[in-house]
């Protein structure tokens, strides 16, 4: 039991930091849906199940439904960080001046 | 420079919060139950009937915390619906342009029950087993993404879930009211009989607040959704015209 | 009796309906209605309340483990003031609100108007009347989302950027304040509020300074404490100007109230010294920005700061004399700020400019808007026929009797702020009523003020015209709610 | 024997830290919301974690398990943080929500969600 906490936790930790520091921006709201689930999974463990039902269906399922429709309707499902999703630079290589992909390994 | 800052402001927080508590977290697990959480478990049978304590709390002991709970989530409907008027007219066609194929079409007729099923017992059986209103309204609400994202019924008049939304928040507000009026004169009060631990219809009203909850959360984030597509407006341009739709 | 709690059903009740009958006229109707009925209800409540605390059980379950709920002298007090600015500034949103934005679906926006505009006084209301911790946070949420969504109503660009600065900074804020509550239910097994007072009263100076700190940084944004203020200027500036006299009048008193409230009881005295430090702070840099301002709502933005400062330095005096001037300061500034911010929104609609220099000679052609902002000007300043010199001057008189290093800084700092508030209130006043350029007054019918909107300012205008001689029988109001707020 | 209860306390502390990080420098604002989304998610597992018994069960009655309802109290964890943290987990995505489509229009207004080509956002 310790042991499944630990390996969840430090799953969650890089996860969540490739959410933020990832840097395509699909990845990132995919890698948040995951978070999520390891979360839930999470609360499973601290005998928790009421709110791991709640933050599978609001954390990962309503959440990123939403973010996919916020990213659709910004054109930047494809766009890399810096210039999210600019009309004029869209998702051009050229855009890289400063992506910062510092642990952003996972993706 | 920003990056300096953003860091220079992490480490001091960390520092504070670690310096300050952390040492006092890191114990072993406690063994024993707060005051207030060990109260609660004693209370849920004799004072609710529910099996489901953290249900108890949540719909009978802080019940106003779930009125207020619905009204944030009705809020951010209402919010996403007032903000996104501009997005009229490019409906669901638009954002989403092939209808998904014949897989996805006909899969969503499959599934379409199943998980309308499943959200209507998650609801149902809050009280008894864990989840309740807002998981089970969810669940319902993905069934009617499931039909409108795969082409299965193009258009969902917001006008139909507006009226359910309002009827469903009503009916929450005058259950609390019932307490009110009843003789123990307290808003939100469990006055219905409470049945036998375990059953469906027991612990009162909890199984009706529920009910509401969970109506209400499928109908708001069924016009969350439309609304975020756009094709709000256009199915109230056409409710407009005679509402064929 | 009629329960109290009709203050939260009522105004939730009448949105769901507001939403279920989605007619823009059933919207109007409905929420003038309820929030008429609850104006009518709030002095019984009042003086129910203030002979003795009206203690509420809700779902027939007695705190702790049911919700701590209640209506003590400050409750009351509060209730009065929102029933009846929320009832003001919705009559003047009647003929206001279809001038507040251009945006395709204006008919349904309206609708959701009234149907938020309700819920963010159910937020108000129960912000103020409960006693549990964690239903604060929920009807903080309420409060807060509503501003946010009020706020970004006219679309905009500049509000949507303005709602959107607000809501990360209130987010950050509320997971902060959750932190908090976890660590106080942590420390003290129960969420009563008086149970976490005792508690961490008790606790090791580490924890309750983390939990103190975490709960200023929580509140502090909403009652926009000086660092923690930068979304204030932008958020009251484009959101509508209903909305930005609600929230200048007592949407950030509420957040103050609540976290002078709880520090009272929690913090430490260095806590409470920091807290008055960073209220000086807050007068200065606020009544120095309101100088350089070149739009109206801006400079009264700004200037809101400055008087909310003002309100947190008398409050964390630490006397009762110092709480009795701080709530006469706050209900004069909702009533005077309500007003400027009323009177400014005709101002842009009728000129189409947010420019003060846009106003040149709109003296002669809005005479009653014109003279209702003169009026609530010099009150805010603190002119003497008015209100605002008398509540001034007991704050003064407060920091005064503090004798303490702080308190004479204070004394200082409000003077040149006067000074200050002085400067560019009666420079926008002189542009009102300046003999030279012809304002650009738009051709639409009624030049000055509609009817309803006169109402409102009126009665605004009135609080401020009125209170000064009236000072006795509002100190029957405020001495005990001074005396109550000390004790959760 | 690990505590779990550490292990957990200080991974909380951990998403809240890189929650914060992340709001504070990222550039585009959609990956400013999924930070705030990385502090929630930190914020409700501290709170569930304090309401956490070594090996204890989930708060629910079972009507017709053979040990007696008391016994089956004895053994459960705490169930008031849960009910906290549903609560906090609507108001979440209320608050997710409604910023994202904040966003949505300012792109629709301003083609660009990055923070240098916002007026005021700057901090």
């Amino acid at each position: 039991m310790g042991a499944m906490v630990i390996v969840v936790s430090v799953l969650l930790i890089g996860l969540a930091a490739g959410a933020i520091f990832v840097r395509s921006l699909g990845s990132a709201v995919i890698l948040l849906g995951t978070v999520s689930l390891l979360v839930a999974t999470t609360f499973l463990l601290l005998a928790a199940p009421d709110v791991a039902i709640t933050e599978a269906a609001i954390g990962s399922a309503l959440t990123t439904l939403v973010y996919v429709l916020a990213l659709k309707r910004t054109n930047s499902i494809d766009s890399l960080d810096d210039d999210g999703g600019r009309q004029a630079g869209k998702g051009t290589a050229a855009g890289q001046k400063s992506g910062s992909a510092a642990g952003g390994s996972h993706a | 420079m920003r990056k300096v800052i953003g860091v220079l402001l992490i480490v001091s927080f960390a520092f504070f919060v670690f310096t300050l508590v952390m040492r006092d977290l890191w114990v072993e697990d406690p063994t024993a139950v707060r005051t207030l959480g060990q109260a609660a478990i004693e209370e849920t049978i004799p004072q609710s009937g529910a099996a489901n304590t953290v249900t108890a709390i949540v719909v009978q002991f802080r019940g106003l915390d779930t009125l207020g709970e619905v009204t944030v989530l009705f809020l951010s409907a209402l919010g996403v619906a007032l903000l996104s008027g501009e997005f009229a007219g490019r409906g669901l066609k638009e954002v989403f342009r092939d209808d998904g194929g014949f897989i996805l079409y006909y899969g969503a007729r499959l599934v379409l029950p199943i998980i309308i099923l499943v959200g209507v017992y998650i609801v149902a059986h809050g009280h008894l087993s864990p989840g309740g209103g807002f998981p089970g309204g969810v669940l319902v609400a993905t069934a009617v993404y499931a039909v409108l994202m795969t082409g299965v019924k193009k258009e969902l008049s917001t006008r139909i879930m507006a009226v359910i939304e309002g009827f469903a928040g009503l009916a929450f507000v005058a259950l609390g009211l019932l307490g009110l009026l009843s003789d123990r004169f307290s808003f939100l009060a469990n006055i219905l009989p409470k049945g036998s631990l375990g059953m469906v219809f027991s612990a009162g009203i909890i199984p009706l607040i529920y009910a509401a909850v969970g109506t209400k959360v499928a109908a708001e984030l069924s016009t969350l959704v439309t609304s975020l597509t756009g094709s709000d407006y256009a199915s109230a341009d056409t409710t407009a015209q005679g509402g064929k739709r | 009796m009629v329960s109290p709690m009709l203050l939260i059903a009522m105004p939730l009740g009448a949105a769901f309906l507001i939403v279920l009958l989605g007619s823009k006229i059933a919207a109007r109707i409905v929420a003038i209605a309820t929030v008429a009925f609850l104006a009518v209800l709030a002095p019984f409540w009042l003086t129910a309340a203030i002979s003795e605390p009206i203690a509420i059980v809700l779902a027939d379950v007695v705190p702790p483990l049911g919700i701590a709920f209640g209506l003590d002298a400050v409750s009351a007090g509060f209730v009065l003031l929102i029933a009846v600015s929320g009832l003001l500034v919705l009559l003047y949103s009647l003929p206001y609100i279809p001038h507040a934005g251009e945006f395709k679906g204006k008919e349904k926006a309206e609708v959701r108007y009234y149907a938020i505009f309700l819920l963010l006084l159910a937020g108000a209301f129960g912000l103020v009347m409960t006693k549990d911790i964690f239903n604060l946070f929920v009807f903080f949420e309420i409060l807060c989302i509503s501003s946010y969504l009020l706020v970004a109503y006219s679309q905009e660009e500049r509000a949507l950027e303005a709602s959107f600065k607000y809501m990360v900074l209130g987010s950050i804020g509320s997971a902060f304040m959750l932190v908090a509550i976890g660590l106080s239910y942590r420390l003290s097994g129960s969420l009563a509020m008086t149970d976490i007072a005792k508690a961490l009263a008790a606790a090791p100076a580490s924890y309750s300074t983390l939990v103190s700190v975490l709960f200023v940084f929580g509140f502090g944004i909403e009652a926009a404490i000086f660092p923690l203020n930068t979304w204030l200027p932008d958020a009251h500036s484009s959101a509508p100007s209903s909305i930005s006299a609600v929230l200048s009048g007592f949407v950030i008193e509420v957040a103050l109230v609540v976290l002078v409230r709880l520090s009272l009881n929690i913090f430490s005295g260095t806590m409470l010294l920091v807290l008055s430090v960073l209220a000086l702070a807050g007068v200065l840099v606020g009544e120095m920005a309101a100088l350089g301002q070149k739009e109206l709502k801006r400079a009264l933005a700004f200037s809101s700061i400055g008087q909310v400062s003002m309100m947190l330095f008398a409050f964390t005096l630490g006397s009762e004399i110092g709480r009795w001037a701080g709530f006469g300061q706050l209900l004069m500034h909702a009533g005077a700020k309500s007003a400027l911010f009323l009177v400014s929104g005709y101002f842009i609609v009728r000129t189409g400019s947010h420019e003060i220099e846009a106003y040149r000679g709109l003296g002669r052609k809005m005479p009653a808007a014109s003279a209702f902002f003169a009026i609530a000007a010099l009150s805010l300043v603190g002119m003497p026929p008015f209100f605002g010199f008398f509540t001034k001057l007991r704050i003064l008189e407060a920091a005064a009797a503090a004798h303490s290093g702080i308190g004479y800084a204070g004394i200082v700092v409000i003077l040149f702020a006067t000074v200050i508030e002085s400067i560019y209130l009666f420079r926008i006043v002189r542009t009102l009523y300046g003999a030279n350029a012809e304002a650009a007054v738009s051709s639409s019918a009624g030049g000055d003020l509609p009817v309803f909107a006169w109402i409102a300012v009126a009665g605004f205008v009135l609080l401020v015209l009125v209170g000064g001689f009236i000072i006795p029988s509002f100190d029957r109001l405020l001495q005990p709610m001074a005396a109550v707020l000390a004790t959760i | 024997m690990i505590s779990i209860s550490a292990v957990l306390y200080s991974t909380s502390l951990i998403l809240i830290l890189l929650g914060l990080y992340g709001v504070l420098t990222r550039k585009n604002l959609i990956r400013v919301v999924i930070s705030l989304d990385v502090v929630d998610l930190g914020v409700n597992i501290f709170l569930v974690t304090i309401g956490y018994v070594r090996d204890g069960r989930a708060p629910i009655y079972l009507a017709d398990a053979q040990t007696s309802l008391a016994d089956q109290a004895s053994r459960m964890v705490d169930p008031l943080p849960q009910s906290l943290v549903l609560t906090a987990i609507v108001i979440g995505f209320g608050v997710t929500a409604v910023a994202l489509t904040l966003l949505m229009r300012l792109y629709e207004r301003k083609g660009t969600v990055m923070v240098s080509d916002l007026r005021g956002l700057k901090w």
